[in-house]
C-alpha cells in the first residue's frame, strides 16, 4: 500500500507560518515546506515516510515519537551528521540527506542483514570471527562499514560558539504548564529566573492540546516575560553537576551557532515533563507505528495527516485524545484497543517495497487482523529523570502507575509536574507555582549565606530567613495499566537494534543484571541515551527473570541529558600566550617562534650557529624575560633561602648574586636560579621559566603553613622586567656606553654581583654578572615599560662592536659548551640533586632543607651521573635521548645522552647525558646507540664544560 | 563543579583553586628515619570518607587553607549552601572559615 | 645614546571594542603592592583617596592605583611600621578598563564570578580567572553628576598577556 | 572447558534451531573455604584466578566482587592497549600483556575485539619530542616496534589531524607503535570469567568484603590486638554474603584499594582519583588509529561502531566520587577540536569516570605484604587494563610459588620504604 501524506487545512493550533514557504533539498530532491516545519514534517508533508535505515538489520524506519528523542529520525544536513530531524527547523537551502543507506534509501544492499537476523543475536561478534585470528582485521573492517551516524566533514570550519557563565536563583528546566508556573512564582517571588526549554516554543503539552491549553500557555508566556523571568527556547539543561552546577546549552544564539551557559543555580527545578514509551511487540518498528504523542503533534503542530486508517491502542488520555486528533484530521479509525480493559495489540506486518514499505496490517491480542496503515500505541510514560539522576536521585518504580518516580533529591534540587505525578491543568499549575515560591525562599536563604561569607559582597540586611521547609501538597498517580511487552517479541531498542528476544537470549546467558544486559546487547546505548529504551528494557529483562520491575531496578542516566556538540563545549577558546616587551623586534626581524608552555620566544633570528659564533667573538644580546622573578623582602628572606635551596644563605653580601638548586621534599632536583641581594632586607629570586608559578606557590606553601611567623613579603615580577642577555667579549664595552651610575671594571663590579643603575637613560634597571652562556655577560633587569627601548639602544650602540641578537637556540648550544644543566632536560623525575654533579652546593650540615634527608641517603648510595661526553667522531651528532649501552654488544642501558648540539666554538659534537656511575668516570668510553641503529663510541669528559672549563672568560 | 568555600574569599569553584591533597605533617628532616620520612612522602591514609586536606586559592587570595570533605559523598563540613549535603557530623567538625593558617 | 624612554604599554594594539562598551587601556598608571600596611580598606574592597584608588587586593595586601609615574607620590603618607614593604608593579602588571551598561554581561563570557551588585557591588575587588588570565578586578563604576552610574571593571594581570587579555576581552564586547 | 565452545558454526546451528546459548559463568554460592579468595571481579582479578586454574592447577578459588563483573575500571576504561613504556621494566611488562591479548581470543574461545591499529603519542613541544625519542630508543632495544615519526606521518595515519605549522599546539611528531591498539574490554572481563569458571572457579557478585581477618600480627591503627598488620598472616574474609576462611587474599581492587588494604593492616602509597572518559555520537568511522596528545591531556580512538572514545588525565582532587564534571567536557572538546577542527559538530553522547588509584611513581603495587597470604595487585593508575592479563599470569605465579616472578619484581610495596621508584612518570603525565 501506497501512502502519501497530506497537510492539513491551515489551523490556529500550528507552529508553522504557511506564508514563509522555504526550500530546501531531500537526498537529491527539491522540496517546499514552511518556516516552522521541522525536517521530519517538512518531508512527511512532500510525502516521504522513510528517513534512513536501522544499524544492524537495515530495516527501514519512519515516525516514531516526533520528537527530539525520535530514534528513527537520524539525518545529515550539509556537513552535520546525526541531526534530530523531528526537532531541527528545516531552512532554506538545507541539503538533507537519509544516513544508514547504502547506496540509496531505497535499494539498500545491507538489508541482507535482516534476512539473517536470527542469526546474528546480540553478542554474535563475541562467539565468531575468531579463527583464523589474522583474518579478523578483515572482519573488523567490514563491521565498520556498519558503523551507524552521518559523516564528518573534516573540511567543517570551527564555527563561532560563545559560552557564558550564569548565576541564577533559580533555573526551571522545562516549560510546560508546572515548569512556565513554577518560573512565574519563583519571579514574583523575587528571585532571578531562567527558564530553559527544550522545544523550540514553550507549553510542554499544552502546544497540541485543546485552544484552552493552548491560551492558557500563552498567558503564562507574558507573564514570564514581564517579571523577567530569562526565557531560552530550544535550549536544553544538558548536565547538573556538584553544587548545581548546570550545563545549559543554547541552540539560538544570534551572534554564535550555539552557546554553552555554565550557570551556578541557586536552586534548580526539574520540570521536563513525560517521555512516551513504546510498545514492544512483533513489527513495532514498521514504518506507520507511531506513539500517541507523535501523531497528536503532527496534526496539531504541523498540520500533518499521519496515515489514512488507523488501529489505535489506548490506555490513557493521550491516547484516547490522539483518537480524537486523528478524526478531525480524517483518518479512518479502524479500532481503538483499549488496554485499560486487558486488550493488547499482539503484532504488526508491513509491505511494500524501498521507500514505499509501510504497515499494511495489525493483528489483534484476539488475533482479529485489520488492515491500517497506522498504528498509535498510547502505553505509558518514562520521566526523564536524568537531572535528578546526576543530583544523587535513584528513581523508585510504582506498579500501579505504571512507571518510575523520583525518590529524594538534594535541598536544592525540586520536582515538579508530570515527572512527579499526575493531575488536571489547575493541579499541575498550582504544583509548579509552589514549587517556585518554595525554590525563590530557599534561595534568598543562600543568597544571604552567600553575601555573609563573601568579602566583597554587599553587607546582608538584617537576620538570615527562614529555611522553607517543603510542605508542597503532592500530586496524585493516576492508576495505568502495565503494559511494556506483548505476547510477542519486538524491538526495544530501536537504533541499536537490539530485541525483547535478544535480552531474552543475554538474560539466560547471565548477563542478567541491567548493568551487564546493557554492556552485552548494547541496549540504551544509542543516541537516544536510553530515554526511549531504559524502562522497557528493564521490563523485558524483570519478566525473563521473573522477577518485578522494581526488584530489577534501574540504570543512571549519566550526563549529558542531550548529546552537545564539541564545538559547544569547547566554545570560544581561551589560549593564553605570553610575549615579552621585545616581542614586536622579534616578529619584525622574522625570528623563528618558538612555543615554551605559553609563552612565544625566539628560537632563532637566522643561522643559530653564527648566533653562537657572534657573540663569543663579539657580543650578542638575547630576551630571556619568561625567566621566573620573585621579588623578596623582608628580614626573614635569608631563612626562606637556606630552607628552599641547598646551599648556604645566610651570609650573602648586599649586592652578590648566588646561584642554588632547589628540592622537592623527595630530594629530586625541582628548580634552579640565582638569587640576588639588592638590599639589606629585598632580594630577587629568579628560577626557571617553566618553573616560575610553581615555585611561587611552593613559597607560599611553606611560608603560609610551615612558618608563618617568618617575615617575608613576595612578590611576582616576571614580567615587570625585561630581562636582556648581553653576552660576549665586547660586552663590558658596550654596556660602558649605555649604563651610568655603575662602575664596570671587573674589580668594582666582578662575576657574581648585581648593582642597580641607569642603563640608556632608564632608571632602577638591575644588572648582575651571570652567565648561562659561559661569556663575560650581564643580565640586565629593565623595568619593562622600557624593555624594548634598552634592548634597541643596545643595537644601536653596539653596532661597531659587532653586535647581533640571538635566540634560544643559540642559548642551548652556549650553556652546553659550557656545560650548564637543564632541570627537566638533563634531570628528569627520578633525578636526585647528587645527579647533577654539584655536590658542593649540598649542605647537610644545614638544619633544614627541602629534601635534604633525601639527598642525604641518595649520597650514601649509587645515582645516576650528569657528565659531559664527546663522540669520538665529532661530526656525528648523537640525538637526545639516545641510549648508552653496557659494550658495544649489549643491548643493557647504562645511560642517556639528555643533550647534544653541534658546537661551533669546539668544531664538534659535544653532549650532556646521565650515567650510571661506574660508568661515569673521566676517559670512560661509552657506546652510544644512534636513532638509525648504529653504534658509536663516545667519551666522559673530565669537565662538564665542554669550553672555557675554569671560567675565564666569564670572570674576566 | 565543586563549590570549595574560601575563607577570604567566600565560596569559589573548584576551578579557581589549586588542591594540596591530604594534609599530613613533616618529621623533623634531621632525625627522621627513611621509613619516617617515606611515610610522609608517599603513604596516605586515602580515606573514603573524611578527610582533611589542604586547597590553595591560587586565583583568590593566595592563602593556603584546610578544609574537610567527605571523599565520597563530597560533603563539606559546614558548608555554605543547603543544597550542598550537610555533613552528618558536623557538629565535631571544625569550623572551615577559621581553618586557614 | 638613544632617544629618552618612552613607556611602551604591552598592548601594542589596542583595537577598539565594538559596540556599545569602551575598552581603555590604563597600563601606564602608577601600580604599586602594599603589605603590612595599616590602611582602612579591607580585603575585597576599594575606595579612591584623592587621585589613588587603594584596592584591598588580598589580605594584609593592598594595590595602590594611581597617575603615570608617580610611585613616590602614591606611596606616600602610607604608615609602614612595623614589618611592611612596598613594590612597584607598574611594569609587571598590564591594566585595562572595561566601561558600559553591559560591562558585567561581557564579562560573563569569559569570568565565573557572581557580578550581581549584591554579590559584587561599586567597589568591590576581587582576584578572579577571566579569560584564563588571573588577574585583579576591580568594580569601579563612572559615576557623573546628573547620570546613573555607568558600569566599569579595571584588569589588573601579569604584563606579559597584554594583547592576548585585550583580544580577549575585546572579543566578549562583540555581542553588545 | 567445559563451556560450550563460541563459533561461527555455533551461531549457525543455534540460529537455526532457535536454541539459546548456556549460561557463561555459573551463579556461585559462596562455600566456607577456598584455598585463594580474589578481591575484586574486575580484569585483574578474574586473569588471576584463570591462569592459577590453568597454570597452576590452583581451582578452589573464589573470586568475589560487591557488585557485578567488571563494573569498575575494567567497565570504565577507554580500552588502549600498548607497550611503549618509557622504563625497561615497563615495556618488558606491558609487552607480555600485548603477547597475551594478541591470543585471547583463541586461547579463551570469545572474541574480545583486539583492534591492532596503531598508537600514536603526539609531541608538540622539543621536550615532548625528547621524550618520544627516548621511549622509542629503549623500546626498540627491547624489539617493541616503536618509532618518532615527523608530521607528514602522522597525517598519512590520521588525516583528521591538523599538522599544519601556525596552530597553538602544532603537531611536531608523534611516537609511533604499530602495535598498539584497542580492545572490547567487557569481553575481556567475560572471557576470563568464563574460562575461569570453566575451571570451577568460583565467581561471586554482589559479594561485599567488610573485612580480611588475620592473626600473629603487630595490630592495626585502630586495635592492636586484632591480629592484623606486619608480621601476621591472613586467615580469611568476611563478606555481607558470610565469612570465608581461606590462606591467601589477593586485593585486585581499584578505587577501593587502600580501604581493603586497611582491612589487613597495610598503609599503600595511594590517593585515588577519578578519571573521566566520554563518548561521542558514531558517525562513519575516519580515524583509523589511537591518538593521544600528552600536553592537551587528550587520547581519542574511534570504535568500530563509529563513536571517538575519548579520555583526559585524571582529576586532581582526590575523591571516590564518580560523577563527571563539566569541566572535563569543555577542557576535552577544546583539546580535540585544536587537533581535530573537523569534528565541531560531533556531539558528545555520554560522560563517565571510573577511579583510579595513582601511585607517587605512576606504576603498580604488587606482590607479597608484610602480611603473610595478603597480595595486592594495585596502584594500576590509569594503566590498569592494559596490564590485566600479565598481571593475572604473574600474580598467579606470585601465588603459586610463593616468591615474586622476575617481571613484577620492581613493583614490590617495599621500594617506597627504600626509595627505589620505578622511572616512569617522566612519561605518564597523560600515558594512554
Amino acid at each position: 500500500m501506497s501512502f502519501v501524506s497530506i497537510r492539513l487545512p491551515s489551523a490556529g493550533s500550528e507552529v508553522i507560518d504557511r506564508a514563509r514557504p522555504v526550500t530546501f533539498s531531500w537526498n537529491g530532491k527539491k522540496l517546499k515546506a514552511f518556516t516552522g516545519d521541522t525536517i521530519a514534517s517538512a518531508i512527511l508533508a512532500n510525502g516521504d515516510h522513510i528517513f534512513g535505515r536501522s544499524m544492524k538489520y537495515h530495516r527501514p524506519r519512519g515516525v516514531l515519537t516526533a520528537d527530539f528523542w525520535d530514534p528513527n529520525l537520524f539525518v545529515q544536513v550539509d556537513d552535520e551528521p546525526n541531526v534530530r530531524a523531528a526537532h531541527r527547523l528545516v531552512e532554506n537551502g538545507m541539503k538533507v540527506t537519509s544516513q544508514n543507506v547504502w547506496p540509496s534509501l531505497k535499494y539498500d544492499v545491507k538489508a541482507a542483514n535482516g534476512l539473517v537476523g536470527r542469526f546474528l543475536t546480540a553478542g554474535f561478534y563475541y562467539k565468531t570471527f575468531m579463527k583464523p585470528a589474522k583474518l579478523w582485521p578483515a572482519y573488523e573492517r567490514i563491521l565498520a562499514r556498519f558503523a551507524p551516524g552521518g559523516e564528518v566533514d573534516l573540511d567543517t570550519p570551527h564555527g563561532y560558539y560563545d559560552k557564558r557563565y550564569a548565576h541564577p536563583d533559580v533555573v526551571v528546566a522545562g516549560a510546560g504548564p508546572a515548569g512556565l508556573a513554577a518560573a512565574i512564582a519563583a519571579a514574583r517571588a523575587g528571585a532571578s529566573v531562567m527558564l530553559v526549554e527544550h522545544e523550540h516554543q514553550v507549553g510542554g503539552h499544552l502546544l497540541w492540546g485543546s485552544d484552552d491549553d493552548r491560551a492558557a500557555a500563552a498567558g503564562m508566556l507574558t507573564d514570564a516575560r514581564n517579571l523577567g523571568v530569562e526565557i531560552l527556547t530550544n535550549s536544553t539543561v544538558t548536565g547538573r553537576y556538584e553544587d548545581n552546577w548546570l550545563g545549559i546549552l543554547q541552540r539560538n544564539h544570534h551572534i554564535a551557532e550555539e552557546r554553552l551557559i555554565k550557570a551556578r543555580a541557586k536552586m534548580l527545578i526539574v520540570a521536563g515533563g513525560l517521555i512516551e514509551r513504546p510498545y514492544v511487540f512483533a513489527g513495532n518498528d514498521i514504518p506507520g507505528v507511531m506513539t500517541s504523542g507523535a501523531v497528536r503533534r503532527l496534526i496539531t503542530m504541523y498540520g500533518i495527516k499521519p496515515g489514512t486508517r488507523a488501529v489505535v491502542l489506548t490506555a490513557n488520555e493521550s491516547g484516547d485524545a490522539a483518537v480524537a486528533d486523528l478524526e478531525r484530521a480524517g483518518v479512518e479509525i479502524a479500532e481503538v484497543v483499549d488496554g485499560r480493559t486487558g486488550a493488547f495489540v499482539r503484532s504488526a506486518e508491513g509491505s511494500g517495497r524501498g521507500t514505499n514499505h509501510r504497515l499494511s496490517a495489525v493483528t489483534l491480542s484476539d488475533g482479529t487482523k485489520i488492515d491500517a496503515d497506522l498504528l498509535v500505541t498510547a502505553v505509558g510514560w518514562t520521566a526523564p529523570t536524568s537531572l535528578l539522576n546526576m543530583s544523587g536521585d535513584r528513581p523508585v518504580y510504582d506498579p500501579a502507575a505504571a512507571r518510575f518516580f523520583p525518590g529524594k533529591t538534594p535541598d536544592n534540587v525540586l520536582a515538579t509536574g508530570g515527572m512527579v505525578g499526575d493531575g488536571t491543568h489547575d493541579q499541575l499549575v498550582a504544583h509548579g507555582a509552589a514549587t517556585g515560591t518554595l525554590a525563590a525562599g530557599r534561595a534568598a536563604v543562600v543568597q544571604h549565606r552567600l553575601q555573609a561569607a563573601t568579602a566583597r559582597a554587599a553587607a546582608v540586611d538584617g537576620p538570615e530567613p527562614d529555611y522553607p521547609e517543603d510542605l508542597r501538597t503532592p500530586l496524585g498517580r493516576d492508576p495505568h495499566p502495565a503494559l511494556f511487552r506483548s505476547t510477542t517479541h519486538g524491538m526495544v531498542d530501536y537504533s541499536e537494534d537490539v530485541s525483547s528476544k535478544d535480552l531474552f537470549g543475554a538474560a539466560a546467558e547471565g548477563f542478567d543484571s541491567v548493568e551487564l544486559i546493557k554492556r552485552f546487547t548494547t541496549a540504551t546505548m544509542g543516541p537516544s541515551q536510553g530515554k526511549l529504551e531504559t524502562v522497557n528494557t528493564v521490563a523485558v529483562l524483570a519478566e525473563a527473570r521473573g522477577e518485578t520491575i522494581a526488584e530489577v531496578g534501574t540504570t543512571v542516566w549519566r550526563p549529558p541529558y542531550a548529546p552537545i556538540t564539541l564545538g559547544a563545549l569547547g566554545g570560544r577558546v581561551f589560549e593564553p600566550v605570553r610575549v615579552s616587551s621585545i616581542q614586536s623586534y622579534h616578529e619584525s626581524k622574522g625570528a623563528t617562534p618558538i612555543l615554551a608552555g605559553q609563552w612565544i620566544r625566539p628560537e632563532h633570528y637566522d643561522d643559530p650557529q653564527a648566533e653562537v659564533t657572534n657573540t663569543r667573538t663579539n657580543v650578542g644580546i638575547t630576551d630571556v624575560t619568561p625567566l621566573g622573578k620573585l621579588d623578596l623582602k623582608g628580614p626573614d628572606v635569608p631563612k626562606l633561602l637556606s630552607l628552599l635551596y641547598t646551599n648556604k644563605w645566610m651570609q650573602l653580601p648586599i649586592g652578590g648574586v648566588r646561584y642554588g638548586i632547589m628540592c622537592a621534599e623527595d630530594g629530586v632536583v625541582l628548580d634552579d636560579g640565582v638569587t640576588a641581594r639588592l638590599g639589606d632586607e629585598h632580594y630577587l629570586m629568579t628560577t626557571t621559566s617553566s618553573g616560575a608559578g610553581g615555585v611561587w606557590n611552593w613559597i607560599e606553601n611553606w611560608l603560609q603553613t610551615e612558618h608563618p611567623d617568618w617575615q617575608v613579603h613576595v612578590t611576582p615580577v616576571t614580567t615587570g622586567f625585561t630581562s636582556i642577555n648581553v653576552a660576549g667579549p665586547n660586552s663590558r664595552k658596550l654596556m660602558g656606553r649605555v649604563v651610568a651610575g655603575v662602575d664596570l671594571s671587573n674589580e668594582a663590579f666582578p662575576y657574581m654581583n648585581v648593582r642597580t643603575g641607569t642603563v640608556a637613560g632608564v632608571d632602577d634597571c638591575v644588572m648582575w654578572r651571570i652567565g648561562f652562556t659561559g661569556e663575560l655577560s650581564y643580565e640586565i633587569q629593565v623595568p619593562a615599560g622600557y624593555g624594548l627601548h634598552v634592548w634597541e639602544a643596545l643595537l644601536a650602540d653596539g653596532k661597531d662592536l659587532g653586535i647581533a641578537p640571538f635566540g634560544l637556540e643559540a642559548q642551548r648550544v652556549m650553556r652546553l659548551e659550557k656545560g650548564h644543566f637543564i632541570v627537566g632536560q638533563d634531570t628528569d623525575g627520578l633525578s636526585k640533586a647528587p645527579t647533577t654533579g654539584m655536590t658542593g652546593l649540598l649542605k647537610l650540615d644545614k638544619d633544614d632543607w627541602t629534601g635534604m634527608p633525601e639527598v642525604k641517603w641518595a649520597l650514601e648510595g649509587d645515582y645516576p651521573h650528569i657528565v659531559a661526553i664527546q663522540p669520538t667522531d665529532p661530526n656525528c651528532v648523537p640525538e637526545e635521548a639516545c641510549q648508552i649501552l653496557r659494550g658495544p654488544e649489549s643491548n643493557e642501558i647504562v645511560g642517556r645522552i639528555t643533550s647534544s648540539r653541534y658546537s661551533p666554538t669546539l668544531n664538534r659534537s659535544i653532549c650532556l647525558g646521565q650515567l650510571s656511575p661506574e660508568f661515569a668516570e673521566a676517559g670512560t668510553e661509552l657506546t652510544v646507540l644512534l636513532v638509525n641503529g648504529e653504534r658509536v663510541t663516545a667519551k666522559v669528559m673530565k669537565h662538564h664544560a665542554h669550553f672555557d672549563p675554569e671560567g675565564e672568560r666569564l670572570r674576566g | 563543579m565543586l563549590l570549595v568555600p574560601c575563607p577570604n574569599c567566600g565560596p569559589r569553584s573548584s576551578q579557581d583553586l589549586t588542591y594540596g591533597g591530604e594534609s599530613h605533617s613533616r618529621p623533623d628532616p634531621k632525625t627522621a628515619t627513611p621509613e619516617e620520612w617515606r611515610t610522609y612522602l608517599y603513604l596516605r591514609d586515602n580515606p573514603s570518607g573524611w578527610l582533611v586536606e589542604t586547597w590553595y586559592c591560587s586565583s583568590g587570595c593566595r592563602r593556603w587553607f584546610k578544609l574537610e570533605r567527605h571523599t565520597l559523598t563530597g560533603e563539606l563540613r559546614d558548608p555554605i549552601l543547603p543544597g550542598s549535603k550537610t555533613g552528618v557530623a558536623s557538629d565535631e567538625a571544625t569550623n572551615i572559615q577559621g581553618g586557614t593558617k | 645614546m638613544a632617544d629618552a624612554p618612552v613607556f611602551q604599554s604591552p598592548i601594542t594594539n589596542p583595537t577598539p571594542a565594538k559596540g556599545s562598551l569602551t575598552l581603555t587601556d590604563e597600563s601606564e598608571l602608577t601600580k604599586v603592592s602594599v603589605r603590612g600596611a595599616h590602611i582602612a580598606v579591607s580585603f575585597g574592597t576599594c575606595e579612591q583617596r584623592g587621585d589613588v584608588l587603594v584596592v584591598g587586593s588580598r589580605p594584609d595586601e593592598w594595590t595602590l592605583l594611581g597617575p603615570a609615574d608617580a610611585v613616590a607620590a602614591v606611596v606616600s603618607g602610607l604608615d609602614l611600621s612595623g614589618f611592611a614593604s612596598t613594590t612597584d608593579i607598574t611594569h609587571s602588571r598590564l591594566m585595562i578598563r572595561l566601561t558600559g551598561d553591559d560591562a558585567a554581561r561581557a564579562m560573563e563570557k569569559a569570568c565565573g564570578i557572581d557580578l550581581s551588585d549584591a554579590m559584587t557591588p561599586n567597589g568591590a575587588a576581587v582576584g578572579a580567572s577571566v579569560a584564563k588570565v588571573t588577574c585583579d578586578v576591580v568594580r569601579d563604576d563612572v559615576v557623573s553628576d546628573g547620570r546613573e552610574a555607568v558600569r566599569s571593571y579595571r584588569f589588573l594581570a601579569d604584563r606579559s598577556f597584554g594583547q592576548y587579555f585585550w583580544d580577549a576581552l575585546r572579543d566578549c564586547t562583540a555581542e553588545f | 572447558m567445559a563451556n560450550a565452545k563460541y563459533s561461527a558454526a555455533g551461531l549457525f546451528i543455534r540460529g537455526a534451531r532457535k536454541k539459546t546459548w548456556p549460561r557463561v559463568w555459573r551463579e556461585a554460592e559462596p562455600k566456607k573455604a577456598y584455598d585463594v579468595v580474589i578481591v575484586g571481579g574486575g580484569v585483574h582479578g578474574l586473569a588471576t584466578a584463570y591462569y592459577l586454574a590453568s597454570n597452576h592447577g590452583i581451582t578452589n578459588v573464589a573470586v568475589v566482587d560487591k557488585a557485578y563483573l567488571g563494573s569498575g575500571g575494567s567497565g570504565r576504561n577507554t580500552a588502549i592497549v600498548r607497550s611503549n613504556y618509557l622504563t625497561p621494566e615497563g615495556v618488558a611488562f606491558y609487552d607480555r600483556s600485548l603477547d597475551l591479548y594478541n591470543t585471547m581470543s583463541t586461547d579463551l574461545n570469545l572474541n574480545v575485539m583486539f583492534s591492532e591499529r596503531g598508537h600514536m603519542t603526539l609531541a608538540h613541544t622539543d621536550s615532548a619530542l625528547r621524550t618520544m625519542n627516548w621511549r622509542a630508543e629503549v623500546n626498540k632495544l627491547q624489539g617493541i616496534d616503536s618509532s618518532v615519526i615527523g608530521p607528514q606521518e602522522v597525517k598519512r595515519e590520521a588525516p583528521s589531524l591538523d599538522v599544519s605549522a601556525n596552530t597553538r599546539y602544532p603537531i611536531l611528531g608523534a611516537l609511533y607503535h604499530p602495535p598498539g591498539g584497542t580492545i572490547r574490554h567487557d569481553a575481556v572481563v567475560w572471557a576470563y570469567a568464563r574460562a575461569a569458571d570453566s575451571y570451577g572457579v568460583d565467581l561471586i557478585q554482589k559479594c561485599e568484603v567488610l573485612d580480611i581477618t588475620c592473626e600473629g600480627g603487630e595490630g592495626s591503627e585502630s586495635d592492636s590486638a586484632d591480629g592484623k598488620g606486619a608480621g601476621g598472616k591472613v586467615t580469611g574474609v568476611k563478606t555481607n554474603l558470610g565469612d570465608i576462611s581461606a590462606p591467601i587474599v589477593v586485593n585486585c581492587t581499584a578505587g577501593w584499594a587502600s580501604t581493603i588494604s586497611d582491612m589487613a593492616g597495610v598503609k599503600l602509597p595511594i590517593t585515588t582519583h577519578p578519571l573521566q572518559a566520554a563518548v561521542t555520537e558514531p558517525v562513519k568511522t575516519f580515524l583509523p588509529t589511537v591518538v593521544v596528545s600528552g600536553s592537551l591531556h587528550v587520547y581519542v580512538s574511534q570504535t568500530d561502531r563509529g563513536e571517538l572514545v575519548f579520555g583526559a588525565s585524571v582529576d586532581p582532587v582526590a575523591t571516590y566520587d564518580m560523577r563527571g564534571t563539566l569541566a572535563f567536557t569543555e577542557e576535552l572538546a577544546g583539546h580535540v577540536l585544536e587537533l581535530m577542527p573537523g569534528i565541531s559538530k560531533m556531539r558528545l553522547l555520554r560522560q563517565w569516570a571510573g577511579l583510579c588509584d595513582m601511585t607517587p611513581d605512576y606504576s603498580p603495587v604488587m606482590g607479597h605484604t608484610q602480611v603473610g597470604g595478603y597480595l595486592v595487585d594495585v596502584g594500576w593508575g590509569t594503566y590498569g587494563f592494559k596490564a590485566g592479563p600479565v598481571s593475572g599470569e604473574q600474580m598467579a605465579e606470585a601465588i603459586a610459588t610463593e616468591s615474586m616472578p622476575e617481571l613484577i619484581a620492581p613493583f614490590t610495596l617495599s621500594r617506597f620504604t627504600e626509595g627505589t621508584l620505578v622511572g616512569e612518570k617522566g612519561a605518564a603525565a597523560v600515558g594512554h
